[in-house]
């Protein structure tokens, strides 16, 4: 069950132009930097990123847009990327919007062998068109269908060799539903440990879902909004 | 006239001991520095947070600890962090007892449109379909008017919607209304406005039964 | 926030007669004892129990069917109750079997606003009878709906005053998707703690999912089928 | 002819290097004595647990760690718990590798039965509908004729059904057997077990093609 891989390169074998990857993070919080930043050495083009945000202009998946690697994007925010709003608005980039709470689950089924289920999010939207409507409750709900990926690629506070994952704080958000929403699925963590280093009652991510494992070279973890308070 | 933090001390009173509130980017945010002393009110933030705190003092900055605008933040006893579709199990599942979100337009229907001008801006509509749809308690924090003089509380919304027939109250700069049969029920005034003011800034219908008090900030 | 609740009476305060009810567990493991016999002591009858399995002949769910208080339970397996096969064979006890995943994730979508979703489980069998059966990727699925129930009541090892819950080993099961299932969900816990001693990475279920909390008085945690290896 | 230990031990020549495993109860549980020498195999529990160990050492019992039999276990190193809904999310999203199940009856579709008997049993399908109905290899671990001397391999099973056309392989006492189109294809014969007699004792259709090797135990 050692899924460790010796780098970056490694990790990222397989990975082809017209692909469809999974992304964890939000913003730039609990972001692949190593991934992101070896995809954009290795000149993968026409990828379909399913990703919360599109990262900034310079940093997270803004540096596949930027290099002009992704056709298709599959988020609910984008606000924070203007090289995004330009390729959307000039018809260069494809995207698909979705509510926030529907892509998380539409990857969680994705992952849990669920093909679809009803959501009241979105309906009376354009996210409802094409969709069926069905009322519950008296009130209309649309069907949404699962999301999975040729790989997902996600960021782990600490990982074993077998693949179980531990994510920090807030930077947990996506990555634990893509992990399972990916045909392979690629960890990379700040710490890689020992099978036994972790508690097996405070894992994230059981190791079934994760097929290969690194420790990142470093970690930017750039923070998009520096709010705080005055001493 | 309110400033935006008035908008925010009027919200806040809308709070009730121990809920769970989600607020949404702006003057939203803002409320959460208003909770009237005494109450126990838990903040939850949709990127994975229950029991939001305030900004972390200088220095202490996490980039793994964000809120959903993606500002560095802290936590509060008894917080519990989680993944985005626990998040949403618990805003879907209506575990949430107020959502404020901020507006472009708001019908007298209660729609809503917040996320896109066409041709001209797309954000994303992030978690707000999600919001609108499930909440049973949905308070929006905006502007009367446009930059324009527009005014945003209309018969029908011009712009892509976020939801339809969700909103429960609108907290502006002039008043506070209610959404209810008909249209824009005025529930008070704020200090100074008019209710003819109020009347001229709302295309949508607006109701005036009885007196309207002015507001108590 | 602070749900505690001073005992066992006033946790199960408002269970009525024809309620329909959760319990957490997985046989005997995880079971909340303490609630289970003050609702004996109580005598509410005709109870809907919606829980995985139906105890056995002398604890846990077992007792409140010995007292004929349960008039109809929804779960996935019985094998280890006598007097359960014989209620429902004399027709005493309505009884909804459903497959133990189906039940799972039916509960968790009652928590999470998702009214019905699409799962192949059960597809040509008795259980798919009355259902909507429809093609995904070549695959028959039917529509599962969501449960939900008038009280959730759930076992955790230790939990805080505002509700949030740490389950150990594998006592966790199905508790942590009924918690979230239930109008009001009652969590009775081994060992209850001041916000701020439990972790916040490493909560099992957040406390919005929790109305009320209380320490049980004591555990008996019976072991079903005692297998060891001989030293 | 086989026993049960016969049985699990021809099953575990079935397993891989680095696949997921769910044993059902029975002799399927017996399978995790027999993994290959080197090879690495982990065990699910649809109850919670990812890298099931062996029974405790006496007196090390634990309430809170019990497989889906309700036995008590042990962990390996590198295991991970987690809860019903996350188990079943593994077994419905295909990411276990093998199931090995017991059943009543297997008719040469692949379909299975092993949850009740009308009027008389009714224990209930726990994980078993949803393992078959996403599992991509299962494997039956059944006797080839019931008490009364009768075949359980037949052309349409008689009993309430677990799953449909889902079966892959059965080893029973007698053989190793594989379902194809139009039937059940005899693969191994067990030791000292002729092909006429395994066709005598099997009512569904029996393809035998070619010489039909006896087992490797």
């Amino acid at each position: 069950m050692n899924k460790v891989v010796h780098d970056v390169q490694e990790a990222i074998q397989g990975i082809e132009n017209g692909m469809t990857i999974m992304f964890g993070g939000f913003g730039l919080c609990g972001i692949p930097e190593n991934c992101i930043a070896a995809l954009v050495r290795a000149g993968v083009r026409d990828l379909t990123c399913i990703s919360n945000n599109a990262g900034v202009d310079d940093f997270g998946l803004g540096l596949l847009l930027k290099n002009k690697q992704i056709k298709k994007m599959i988020s609910s925010y984008v606000g924070e990327n203007d090289e995004f709003e330009r390729q959307m608005l000039s018809g260069e980039l494809e995207v698909d919007l979705i509510p926030q709470g529907s892509l998380a689950e539409r990857c969680r089924a994705g992952g849990a062998g669920i093909p679809a289920f009803f959501t009241p999010a979105g309906y009376g939207t354009e996210v409802a068109h094409g969709k069926e409507v069905r009322i519950f409750n008296g009130k209309p709900h649309i069907l949404e269908s699962s999301l999975t990926a040729d790989f997902a690629i996600v960021k782990a506070w600490k990982g074993d060799h077998f693949g179980n994952l531990i994510y920090k704080g807030t930077a947990r958000n996506f990555n634990p539903m893509m992990a399972m929403a990916g045909k392979i699925t690629i960890a990379e963590v700040e710490i890689l440990v020992e099978p036994g280093d972790l508690d097996p009652n405070f894992i994230h991510t059981p190791g079934i879902f994760v097929q290969r494992i690194f420790q990142g070279e470093k970690y930017e973890k750039r923070i998009e909004q520096r709010t705080i308070r005055k001493r | 006239m309110l400033d935006k933090i008035g908008i925010a001390k009027r919200i806040a009173q809308e709070l009730r001991d121990g809920w769970y509130v989600n607020l949404g980017i702006g003057i939203p945010t803002l409320v959460a520095n208003y909770v009237p002393a005494g109450m126990k009110v838990e903040f939850q933030s949709e990127n994975g947070i229950l029991g939001m705190g305030a900004f972390p003092w200088e220095g202490e900055e996490d980039a793994d600890m964000i809120n959903a605008g993606k500002q560095t933040v802290t936590l509060k006893k008894g917080a519990a962090l989680f993944d985005s579709a626990n998040s949403f199990a618990m805003i879907r599942g209506q575990h949430i007892q107020l959502t404020v979100l901020g507006a472009m337009e708001v019908s007298e229907k209660g729609d809503i449109a917040n996320w896109k001008i066409p041709g001209k801006m797309v954000k994303g509509m992030g978690g707000a379909m999600d919001l609108v749809a499930s909440a049973e308690n949905i308070i929006v924090a905006m502007m009367h008017v446009n930059k324009a003089g527009e005014s945003k509380l209309l018969k029908e919304c011009t712009l892509p919607l976020t939801g339809t027939r969700c909103v429960k109250k609108i907290v502006t700069e002039l008043a506070v209304l209610e959404i209810v049969e008909g249209g824009f029920r005025l529930l008070e005034r704020a200090p100074g406005i008019s209710v003819e003011h109020i009347d001229k800034c709302t295309e949508g219908n607006l109701i005036i039964a009885g007196e309207i008090p002015e507001m108590k900030i």
